[in-house]
């Protein structure tokens, strides 16, 4: 069981920091601020998901299964909020043509 | 081993004042803040008294045990807790500036009130509430044992001296204020680093422990040269001295006494009890010299740069400046005196005989200059005219301090220099000397100039643009007097500054 | 063993890489945003340490509260960028300065290198000291609030003269009034949403790192910082305003924690024997007294000092 | 090579690379954020110590790190008081250069001098 266990977790971590990574490189490579955003926002919160995901199993506690689902809730929350608020930002820098 | 502070780490009896002599100004700026306005003005004078009496105390405390009085807060003993102690140094230090603050507030009660029909005003607030963060962080950094502690207390006093310089909010002061700051914060994040690599190579933050452990190895090396460098810099001595004239000029007349006169002693004073009480076996006769050539460049240019000076107040500023030099000239006399296996404490007392009566000579003169200001309207030296008719007692003042600075007899200035002088010439350092007896001649030039041009004549039919309460005036000349007179320590009967130090301190002593 | 060391390698590199970045980006708000992401990496460094307290500490006010205040700054001072161009110290200056950096990172380089081995440490006193008398958990909180409670003392007092330099940088038709500008009301927007959903949430988090600070990593610092970014993110939102400085209420806040944590102090010295000790058995509830006291006292400081200086008189 | 190791000697060239900020880049938050990085060097030499400090079953020295605690307040209540200052600075002068004018010129002359 426990193997089951600790190979789902290196999957689901595995495919998380996948995510990350292309969420990096889209950042990185990207021509303008709202793809960039897109890039950031979409594969972080994804990536996230994934390693929280992933680290389920391996939590000790209840308590700490809520706190992780609690970090990655908090975290879609903020990069939802910020990548609004940054979009709104270059929206008003650059209208669109 | 050199271990000058050897007192048993248990409380004795008047410990508890130290603690008292740090919390009660920090209470009263705290009420202080609660009451606003015109109760702030009363907690401060009430707190000015309080703390007087507690100075008072402590000294009787030290004089009758005689030996360091030490209160170990919450009943923790070092390395673990963190000690409060007062040797004769710290003792004298306290006396001094419960005396140059009781004064400077009283002159400033005309100056920072709060006016009627206001509910308050920001500078008066300000002031007075900086005045006791000042006072109180001043008594932390004499006291504390601990170096952690006492960076604590450096940012206390820079955080008290920042918003002090740009009291009066126009663009310059504000420049002159942020660069001071970042001044201080360089100072004291080097101060800190140093205090940390201590800790790391032997456990311990207390000044006393660190005495017994600290031995000649990089790390301690590493440790001095910054510590030392960061507080030079907040010291402000050649050539790290570029923020203070404009600070200290900018500042209202009060302000710019206490920057002037005490807030640069703190860290100056921090740098001595690290040279003479932890580092003792570890600096060497030429890292001493090296802090007394920039004391001497520090005396040369300062007051060079001060003859001409055109504002009267950047003049008393750019005489800071050499006047913090002096302050730094005892390291290789106590060190030379220590090495020939003498006493070093005369050139000891000799720095702090300079530190006093610098602390009164120059509040007493910004004030002086404040006074000046309100009468004339302005401050250009080359305008005084009248100004001995209007404030004689102001320009007795002005004299007086002047002299302290030169070092006539029988002032403070004097008695610091005589023994400044002597220990030069016993140790065959004679250039220290020299330098003395130009600085003391420059000095002389612009006071004098500044005398002379205050005693000419008014013009026909000049009145003063305002008039000063006399309160103020004898404030300034009761300062002046404490400086001038200062020279009487001689006959002190008691070494007040040597109590509590068992040991004589020697740099670069084995 | 290696596995963990490459990981930390590569974490340091990473922290010197983004801190080198700080240092050579002409834009100033590119380098404090990279500062945020520097004082994230310095949390995970702190987790490296083995340091939670700190890293919490370092997360909530080294990276939140001073990027906060540093990206309001960067924005309002992007005018003066091009100007400050001109002003770059030529080739000697930057030379000397590189060889005084240099210098005084191979002296602390060499001088963490020399450090003794075993290294001295005070972990056995602490240990000792406060199983026996203090009775709280977290050997950090121990240090903080018995054995240097003095240091604890005099940084809130630190905190508060701080804002008090701040305020003092009001113009004098300001004084009394609220700190920093109006922020505009956006009831649709985005922000003003969060500020509604997160700060009930966020309240409950605050308490909860406060409270289970008295035993495990936490306190009322990083509690207080999480409060007070809450406060501030309604603030912002525009859903309230800063308090006017002149409010005797909010006067009587911000001295209360000190004053109290004085008091206790000084009752130690009749009924412990000395100033900051707690009587035998009374050391946890006072601690924790002490902490609840500075609380508001921090979350009204650290929002305060991050609001700036009072710059309105508000509409009577 | 351990951790505290390549952390303090993370710490030494934190320090060089602010110190060298602070001195040469002209403009004040610059200047203060080159500062904050000293100071996260400093404290970051401080946990580093405080980690090789581990012992009786303590992950670390625990007095260090309470008094990381204490500087990392401290350096935020510096910055914000130098944000303060800057932003005050800017709204009273439209710049924040921090050049040093002619310190003569300090108090400014009255145009009747």
């Amino acid at each position: 069981m426990s193997l089951v266990l600790d190979i789902f977790t290196i999957v689901a971590v595995s495919a998380g920091a996948f995510f990350f990574l292309a969420g990096t490189v889209g950042l990185l490579r990207f021509p303008d601020t709202l793809t960039r955003l897109h890039a950031l926002t979409k594969a972080d919160n994804l990536g996230l998901g994934l390693v929280v995901m992933g680290l389920l199993p391996q939590a000790e506690q209840p308590f700490a299964v809520i706190k992780l689902i609690a970090i990655w809730l908090f975290a879609l929350l903020a990069g939802a909020t910020v990548g609004q608020l940054m979009a709104r930002a270059a929206r008003r820098e650059r209208p669109t043509p | 081993m050199p271990h000058s502070l050897s007192t048993p780490d248990v409380t004795t009896p008047g410990g508890l004042l130290l603690v008292l002599a740090v919390l009660v100004p920090f209470v009263g700026m705290l009420a202080g803040m609660v009451l606003g306005g015109r109760g702030a003005r009363r907690v401060a004078l009430a707190t000015l008294v309080a703390g007087l009496a507690i100075a008072i105390a402590i000294a009787d405390a030290l004089v009758r045990s005689g030996d360091a009085v030490v209160y170990l807060l919450g009943g923790w003993a070092p390395p673990l807790g963190v000690a409060l102690r007062a040797d004769g140094l710290a003792v004298v230090m306290l006396l001094a500036v419960a005396v140059v603050i009781g004064g400077i507030g009283v002159y400033a009660r005309a100056d920072f009130g709060t006016p009627p029909g206001v509910r308050e005003v920001r500078a008066p607030l300000m002031f007075w509430l900086l005045l006791l963060a000042v006072w109180g962080s001043l008594n932390l950094v004499f006291v504390s044992g601990d170096l952690f502690t006492l960076y604590v207390a450096l940012e206390l006093l820079t955080f008290a001296g920042v918003p002090l310089v740009s009291l009066g909010g126009s663009p310059e002061t504000l420049r002159s204020a942020l660069r001071y700051l970042l001044y201080a914060l360089f100072g004291s994040v080097l101060y800190l680093l140093g205090a940390v690599l201590l800790y790391g190579a032997y456990g311990t933050l207390d000044i006393v422990l660190l005495a017994a452990r600290v031995h000649p190895e990089p790390v301690t090396w590493a440790a001095a040269a910054l510590m030392t460098g960061g507080l030079l810099a907040k010291t402000a001595l050649f050539p790290l001295h570029l923020w203070l004239p404009p600070a200290h000029a900018g500042a209202p007349a009060a302000a710019s006494a206490v920057l002037s006169g005490l807030v640069i002693k703190g860290s100056w004073f921090l740098a001595v009890r690290l040279w003479l009480d932890v580092f003792a076996g570890v600096v060497t006769v030429p890292s001493a010299q090296t802090l007394a050539a920039l004391g001497a460049a520090a005396i040369l240019v300062g007051n060079i740069v001060a003859l001409r000076q055109a504002r009267l107040k950047l003049l008393i500023a750019y005489s800071t400046v050499a006047q913090i030099g002096y302050l730094f000239l005892m390291f290789p006399l106590a060190a030379g005196l220590a090495a020939a296996q003498l006493d070093s404490a005369a050139a000891v007392n000799g720095g702090l005989l300079q530190a006093i009566s610098h602390a009164t000579a120059k509040a007493a003169m910004f004030m002086a200059a404040g006074l000046i200001y309100t009468t004339l309207g302005h401050d250009r030296i080359a305008d005084l005219r009248g100004v001995a008719r209007a404030l004689p007692m102001t320009l007795v003042a002005f004299a007086l301090g002047g002299a302290s600075l030169i070092g006539l007899p029988p002032s403070g200035g004097f008695l610091a220099k005589w023994l400044l002088v002597s220990a030069a010439i016993t140790t065959a350092q004679w250039w220290w000397a020299l330098v003395m007896l130009v600085g003391g001649l420059l000095t002389s030039a612009y006071v004098f100039i500044v005398v002379v041009r205050a005693l000419a004549p008014a013009p026909e039919g000049w009145t003063p643009k305002a008039s000063v309460p006399r309160y103020q005036e004898a404030a300034v000349l009761a300062l002046a007097l404490c400086s001038f007179l200062l020279g009487m320590a001689v006959f002190c009967p008691v070494d007040v500054a040597g109590i509590g130090r068992a040991v004589a301190p020697g740099i670069g002593s084995p | 063993m290696t596995l963990a060391l490459a990981v930390d390698i590569s974490l340091a590199l990473l922290v010197l890489a983004v801190a080198g970045w700080i240092i050579a980006v002409r834009d100033t708000f590119g380098a404090v945003i990279g500062f945020v992401a520097y004082g994230l990496l310095l949390a995970l460094v702190w987790v490296r340490l083995a340091a939670p307290d700190v890293a919490l500490t370092e997360a909530a006010i080294g990276g939140g509260l001073t990027g906060a205040l540093l990206i309001g700054a960067a924005a309002r001072l992007r005018g003066t960028e091009a100007a400050a161009r001109a002003e770059y110290p030529g080739a000697f200056t930057r030379t000397l300065a590189a060889v005084l950096a240099v210098t005084v990172a191979a002296a602390l380089a060499i001088g963490v290198l020399a450090l003794p081995d075993p290294a001295p440490t005070l972990a056995p006193a602490a240990a000792a000291a406060s199983l026996a008398t203090t009775g709280v958990g977290n050997p950090v909180t121990a240090v903080l609030l018995a054995f240097r409670a003095m240091d604890t003392l005099l940084e809130a007092i630190v905190v508060l003269l701080a804002l008090l330099g701040v305020w003092s940088l009001a113009p004098d038709r300001a004084w009394g009034g609220c700190p920093g500008p109006r922020r505009p009301v956006d009831p649709d927007g985005v922000l003003a949403y969060l500020a509604q959903l997160l700060p009930p949430i966020g309240i409950i988090v605050g308490l909860y790192i406060f409270w289970i600070g008295a035993d495990l990593p936490g306190g009322k610092f990083q509690g207080a910082t999480i409060l007070a970014a809450m406060w501030l993110l309604v603030i912002w939102a525009g859903l309230a305003d800063t308090p006017p400085i002149g409010r005797t209420w909010l006067r009587v806040l911000l001295v209360a924690g000190p004053l109290v944590f004085i008091a206790i102090g000084f009752a130690g010295a009749i009924t412990a024997g000395a100033v900051l000790a707690y009587p035998e058995g009374y050391a946890k509830p006072l601690i924790v007294a002490i902490e609840i006291a500075l609380m508001p006292t921090l979350v009204l400081t650290l929002a305060l000092l991050v609001a700036g200086a009072p710059q309105r008189i508000p509409p009577q | 090579m351990n951790a505290p190791t390549l952390f303090g000697l993370c710490a030494a060239a934190l320090v060089g690379i602010g110190l060298y900020g602070l001195i040469v880049n002209p403009r004040p938050l610059r200047k203060i954020l080159a500062f904050n990085l000293v100071g996260t060097g400093v404290f970051l030499l401080f946990g580093a110590i405080a980690r090789r400090g581990a012992a009786v079953g303590m992950d670390g020295d625990p007095v260090p790190q309470a008094l990381l605690i204490t500087g990392i307040v401290v350096a935020f209540s510096a910055t914000a008081l130098a944000v303060a200052l800057v932003q005050r600075l800017f709204d009273e002068a439209g710049s924040v250069t921090l050049a040093p004018d002619a310190p003569a010129k300090a108090p400014v002359e009255p145009p009747d001098a």
